[in-house]
């Protein structure tokens, strides 16, 4: 199979260009990216890219594969392979490191700015703060994002905006904390996100929950964050 | 000895809620007692604050040759086919189910790994996001990991929790209800007893995993 | 978090809803006309001024116009702030758009009230 | 591009041609309420101007689009068509929506 690899060296290079590897995959077995990827490292072990847990869970090897953005460890190679070829680019919009890596600083700093930790002022019970199953259950769908930058890199506004617009992770996780029965700035969070940035470059298009890895909606989460600014409003 | 500032955590920690076994969800334990007293502690010594060594000259000279022997490489054995061996022979001899007679084989070919190892090669010296570098070193953590899973494993003559022996396949708490202390410079093994003791509970006595 | 700038009304919640407000107001007007149009295929010039010179289609109109502004000015502010990343441009970007808006809203008037 | 992301970027591009279309719309309306030649010139080049009226079918297409994809966009603020699923059916059946109207808008200018 021909696998046509995204290659950046700032020592070297004065232009990334695509490197085309021919690569033997064995019989029989549908591979991931990433294992396709670990071949060819073998071979040229000058190929660069970011990966750990190999299994969906720690979001190091998010990239974009055949135009779509995805984890390599959990996206068997005949779901990324076009044409009959597997064509591997950094995910779109964050500056190149090298090769497949990507600076994710705007990312993080989109993530910092939503404050991502639970605020309560109230003093602390003995032993923790409760919740009923059922405010607990208003976190499902929205804790289990694992940072991998899948859906903000495919996310026009964000390409456009990366400093203003905070991007569909950042909103998934801004709703997170909003949606908290344990949190207390819930005010203070929809002050943060109510100017014509922050949310409202959402228009919906739906790349971010295309794209997710762990199925998440952050399109949801954001309609989410515009009801409650409304509800405030009105 | 306490070391003020060195912390482990993860299995690292080597805290066995669960004596040997660390199958199944047993980590959830973990996480739910160790968690909160790692967070309380964390809490108060930043608190009062504490004393950390630092670092001189010989440690970071230490520390450098490992790194400076890959960057001024000239030839040498490739990373990727040395991980695959060592990977096999881990794979072979020290899995599941373990044999005296093959271990010894298993630690021969470590032996013979390990001299490859020494002789790695990096290719790509580049400063850029360099991650043949990071596997390179990382292959010689591995081998660390390697020595010291493999070398008490041939040492301890019964079978416990994950650690099952075709030729010792019975508990022997008389001689082993102990703890294996890998010592890396000499390569050996001694034993270190286990700790009962009730801090405000009973100890639960250990038991034969039977389901 | 962003500050500095909203784009018409208070907050970006004010210019979200004016553009919903402003997109109904345009849809129902776009509704009528058609509908109006379609139902009366042998329109005379004396019925179509007619509609025009009734004052609920003037005011009506009218509400259509400041729409038209209101909704084209959010629009366009936001395309231009996603495209156009030179201060310079943007802003004579924005202006024209402005200014072609203005137009717009004033020789609506002027049409309606047949100065 | 996925069909949901065509269908957004679409509304913005309609939404252009509408603003610069709107131009012919005023020109047309402001000759129309003139007087009655003024009006009888606006229906006649709708009649007989082949450029007249593509012009007019191009502004009306866009209208159309930049409507139907508007409607699209009040039911995803109140909470429909936010799922993948949906998502895209509701795009889908966006296109479906605007063509068929396009192509109605073709017959009648015709």
């Amino acid at each position: 199979m021909l696998v046509s690899i995204y290659r950046y060296n700032p020592e070297v290079d004065d232009a990334p260009y695509m490197q085309d590897y021919e690569v033997e995959l064995p019989e029989g077995k549908d591979l991931m990216v990433l294992d396709v990827l670990n071949l060819l490292k073998a071979k040229d072990p000058s190929i660069s890219y970011r990966r750990s847990c190999r299994e969906g869970v720690c979001g190091s090897d998010g990239m974009n594969m055949s135009g779509k953005n995805g984890l390599a460890c959990i996206t068997p190679v005949s779901e990324a392979v076009k044409k009959g070829k597997l064509v591997l680019r950094p995910l779109p919009g964050l500056p190149v490191v090298r090769d497949l890596v990507v600076d994710m600083g705007q990312f993080y700093k989109q993530y910092e700015k939503i404050r991502p930790f639970l605020i309560n002022d109230a003093p602390a019970p003995a032993i923790e703060r409760l919740q009923s199953p059922e405010e607990r259950e208003k976190l499902d769908g929205l804790y289990e994002c694992i940072l991998c930058a899948c859906c903000s890199t495919a996310c026009p506004s964000f390409w456009w905006n990366p400093d203003k617009f905070v991007g569909p992770s950042g909103l998934l996780q801004a709703y997170r904390f909003l949606a908290d029965s344990r949190d207390t700035a819930t005010q203070e969070r929809l002050s943060d996100l109510d100017d014509p940035f922050s949310v409202f470059r959402c228009h919906g298009i739906m790349n971010c929950v295309n794209v997710c890895p762990k199925g998440l909606n952050p399109t949801k989460a954001i309609g989410n964050i515009r009801t409650m600014l409304l509800q405030r409003a009105t | 000895m306490v070391i003020d500032g060195l912390y482990a955590c993860g299995e690292a920690a080597c805290v066995s809620v669960h004596g040997a076994n660390r199958l199944g969800g047993n980590s959830l334990l973990d996480l739910v007692v160790f968690g909160r007293a790692v967070g309380l502690h964390v809490k108060k010594s930043l608190d009062e604050g504490f004393d950390s060594l630092s670092a001189n000259d010989t440690d970071i000279e230490k520390a450098m040759v490992r790194l400076n022997r890959l960057n001024n490489s000239t030839g040498g054995e490739s990373v990727a086919a040395v991980r695959a061996d060592l990977q096999r022979v881990m794979q072979l001899y020290f899995g599941v189910f373990r044999d005296g007679e093959a271990m010894q084989k298993g630690l021969a070919q470590l032996k013979e790994i390990r001299a490859r190892v020494e002789n790695l090669h990096l290719e790509d010296k580049s400063q850029a996001f360099n991650t043949a570098r990071i596997e390179a070193l990382e292959l010689e953590n591995l081998l660390e990991v390697a020595e010291s899973t493999a070398i008490p494993a041939e040492f301890r003559k019964e079978s416990r929790g994950a650690h099952a022996r075709n030729d010792f396949t019975e508990r022997d708490d008389e001689n082993w209800l102990k703890h294996s202390l890998f010592h890396p410079a000499g390569k050996n093994v001694t034993k270190r007893d286990v700790n009962f003791a009730p801090k405000t509970m009973e100890a639960f006595p250990p038991k034969i995993r039977s389901y | 978090m962003v500050t500095q700038i909203t784009s018409f009304g208070r907050s970006g919640l004010y210019d979200w809803m004016m553009q919903r407000v402003s997109a109904v107001v345009l849809s129902l007007y776009t509704v009528f006309i058609i509908g109006y149009l379609l139902l009366n295929p042998d329109l005379t010039y004396d019925q179509w001024s007619a509609l025009f010179e009734a004052t609920w289609m003037r005011i009506f109109s009218l509400m259509v116009l400041l729409s038209i502004g209101m909704h084209s000015w959010i629009g366009l502010w936001s395309i231009s702030t996603d495209y156009i990343k030179a201060t310079g441009a943007r802003f004579f970007f924005q202006s024209l758009c402005g200014l072609v808006m203005f137009v717009y809203i004033v020789w609506g008037v002027q049409v309606l009230w047949g100065l | 591009m996925p069909v949901t992301a065509i269908v957004s970027i679409l509304h913005r591009v309609t939404g252009i041609i509408l603003f610069v279309g709107l131009a012919f719309l005023f020109y047309a309306f402001d000759l129309s309420l003139e007087s009655q030649e003024g009006f009888d010139q606006v229906v006649n080049a709708l009649q007989t101007n082949f450029l007249v009226k593509f012009v007019i079918w191009g502004v009306v297409s866009a209208l159309m689009y930049h409507f139907v994809a508007g409607v699209k966009h009040l039911f995803m603020d109140m909470g429909y068509f936010e799922e993948l699923e949906s998502g895209r059916s509701a795009a889908i059946a966006n296109i479906v929506i605007a063509v068929v109207l396009i192509v109605l808008a073709g017959v009648w200018i015709w």
